[in-house]
């Protein structure tokens, strides 16, 4: 088996998520997991605009343009779902309501250390949107990236380059080729594409990393891009 | 005198505006924003105000064109990128140090604006504590974990949109419509709603979602539901 | 005329009341004022549990347990009211969107300072309620007093003998044989009643008082209690 | 597995709770009282629990019953005086050393609870500075105004009343009947509402007045509307 495509690391993350929980999708590529949720379990999504209950996309012709999530996609809501304003939304992410949320990521370090929202683009404007608050006020803050950069640097770092989102929020890192835990003594990886030897993963990696004793195969089911 | 709030024209109900104003605008993911007050502000013309909005290039509001008009002299906002590489207006005037720029976290955003409606000065919050957008601001230690000193945010105009207004100014939104715009009312010195509809009667109490002591003019502009 | 009832110092103070204001009338004597709006000013009475709009006092066999003022009143709503949670209501007070709160009082101070909430009875608990946060919230506080104790006794004082409910916070006494109003140079009387002299009056005061030059006779219409 | 926190009973709601467990009861001027939730706890019997409501000894709410039986070993509230000139159940506990009271401003008092659920340890407020209440507070001047320092209060369990409840946790409440519900809600780690109705069905979003991730069991327990 290859290493995951974006559909199938959104898949991955999706199988972890909580009974009954409440999950925040960061825009990009974590907002792919509502996709790929498990059918037998009872999950609320939360969008930082107020949503407590989002729903799938609406179908062509059924768009209402007041009713949209954080990224602007035109939603529906799920049975139970409600609507607060934009302050009692973050009351809700800062008060430690969410149990999780899923955010893409440039980089995160050993002590789970957070960059994801500026990546230096000279002379372009900042856009913080609700990055820093969700990393601080989830329960769990999880990331979902590429291990390595386009030109295969490594992303998982004993300390973050860019700019910090928050400091020592990461718990669980999912990628294409493993998943990792951010745990007291450092990065653990806890599932591995077959492909990777654990030398490789090291050599892909910024930082020390060890491999979990009970450290399984990486694998999702074939889904069409 | 019978309360009555509905004005005929977004310009009645904006009134005269001094220059160096500090102006509020709802909106955020495509929903609720006061489109139609901010072009009237536009006629209107006064200069060097600073503008309080969640996107300083969000290209469905008409703040752009504040921005293109050169009537603005800082933003306070969560995000000033435009899309794709090249520079938006704003961030050409802003690498021309022609504009100022306040990035704030969403959620320590629309709390200092709630702050500001509420008499709260100044409140301490998780979100930001150990990132370039919080340097230099007072931090101190609560169970443990350390906060930022965020203090309040308050302005003398907000232009907000919702859907249906009555003659006291009650305001009611759809869906995710509110967003900023009931922080932003309590917390501006003059409110003008821009709604779908204006009701002749008072609205039914249980529909009210900002009450009309926050509002203080209503303009009808029709528009889809 | 002799001195004024109850609800003759309520009608003297309603007549103040600015058309389209926002009110907030504390327990006891100051909810009679209610009773004496002037009916061609359209005023919105806030309670602090959350109702912005109260109505007069449901008639029997019409009462809802569940609509029910600070006071504990079975009441009714007006056209246009509004209801929202405690949170938010003391969030309306404190953010100064309240014009005018009449408070009872058991001293004024000549720098504005109020008490009004523990006349140190030993052994009773303390009930302050929403005092302290209208005393200093409200844009202006008022109070609606007999001029002296029972035993004789000023309340008008150089200084409050009995634990502050706000300092600094009252902008007019309304009484029984006065109506002061509390200026930077201290107690002026601006209207008293006509049997009793200047010279009653100072010998009634804790502090010093001056007469307004343009002091008017203090009157009210002959009201059945 | 399809979310349903409707229970059948109160006991059920309610659950376990520990020796010492912060307990906040809703209800304010006769609306509001959680008493069923509350007779529920005095058979559950914890001791020493601390009681955050707003009053200790209204004589419409059951939080009097939890004193006089000796399970409350302090109470945060604003109001502690009995009716009339006879020393009250609490007040007698309250003058023997036997019970605990802080007396809080109501507005500081909610303020401080929603400040609890949404994630602010601590703000800056009027209300309260140059009082008796907040002596030996931390002071600090904005805007040339002094403020006291308030910090939040959080809870183990809120019991709180509403109108109808659906099986996702969403409450809606009738008229002044949410008063401090929704705050205590957000600030405690168990919230029970009981309602007069459950609903099989969700409740449409627009009728949610208190999303259901704030709540984690409803009861119906019937009673007029």
């Amino acid at each position: 088996m290859s290493v995951l495509s974006r559909n199938q690391m959104a898949w991955r993350a999706a199988q972890d998520l909580p009974d009954g929980g409440v999950v925040n999708l960061g825009l990009g590529m974590p907002v792919l997991v509502s996709n790929y949720m498990p059918a037998d379990r009872d999950i609320f999504l939360q969008s930082e605009n107020g949503i407590l209950g989002v729903g799938p996309e609406a179908e062509d012709g059924y768009e209402d343009r007041n009713l949209v999530d954080a990224g602007s996609r035109r939603i529906t809501l799920r049975p139970g779902a409600s609507i607060v304003d934009s302050a009692s939304s973050f009351a809700m992410i800062r008060g430690g309501h969410i149990d999780v949320t899923i955010l893409g990521a440039f980089e995160v370090a050993v002590n789970g250390d957070l960059a994801n929202w500026d990546s230096r683009v000279p002379d372009k404007g900042p856009l913080v949107g609700g990055a820093m608050d969700l990393a601080a006020g989830a329960k769990s803050t999880w990331t979902l990236m590429q291990y390595n950069t386009r030109d295969g640097a490594p992303r998982l770092l004993q300390t973050c380059s860019l700019p910090l989102t928050a400091p020592g929020c990461v718990k669980r890192v999912y990628t294409d080729i493993a998943v990792v835990e951010v745990r007291a003594e450092g990065f653990v990886a806890t599932e591995i594409i077959p492909t990777i030897s654990a030398e490789d993963l090291r050599a892909r990696t910024g930082a020390s990393i060890t491999v979990a004793d009970d450290c399984r195969p990486l694998a999702a089911p074939t889904i069409e891009d | 005198m019978a309360i009555d709030k509905r004005v005929q024209s977004a310009a009645d109900g904006i009134g005269p505006v001094k220059d160096g104003a500090v102006v509020m605008v709802s909106g955020f993911g495509g929903a609720g924003f006061a489109n139609i007050l901010q072009d009237s502000l536009l006629e209107i013309g006064p200069r060097d105000i600073t503008l309080v909005a969640n996107s300083a290039t969000h290209p469905f509001s008409h703040t752009h064109k504040l921005v293109e008009a050169g009537l603005v002299a800082k933003v306070i906002v969560t995000a000033a990128r435009g899309r794709g590489s090249d520079l938006s207006p704003f961030e050409l005037l802003w690498r021309d140090g022609k504009i100022e720029l306040e990035c704030v976290p969403q959620g320590s955003f629309s709390e200092r604006i709630r702050a500001g409606g509420a008499g709260i000065p100044a409140f301490f919050t998780p979100p930001g504590y150990g990132t370039d957008l919080c340097a230099g601001k007072e931090v101190r230690e609560f169970n443990g974990r350390p906060h930022v000193l965020e203090t309040a945010i308050t302005g003398d105009l907000a232009l907000i949109r919702g859907d249906r207004g009555d003659r006291y100014g009650n305001v009611s939104f759809r869906f995710t419509q509110m967003n900023f715009g009931h922080a932003m009312a309590t917390a501006c010195g003059h409110t003008v709603a821009e709604v779908r509809e204006a009701l002749d009667e008072a609205m039914p109490q249980e529909e009210v979602q900002l009450p009309g002591v926050y509002v203080n003019s209503v303009v009808a502009v029709g528009g889809e539901p």
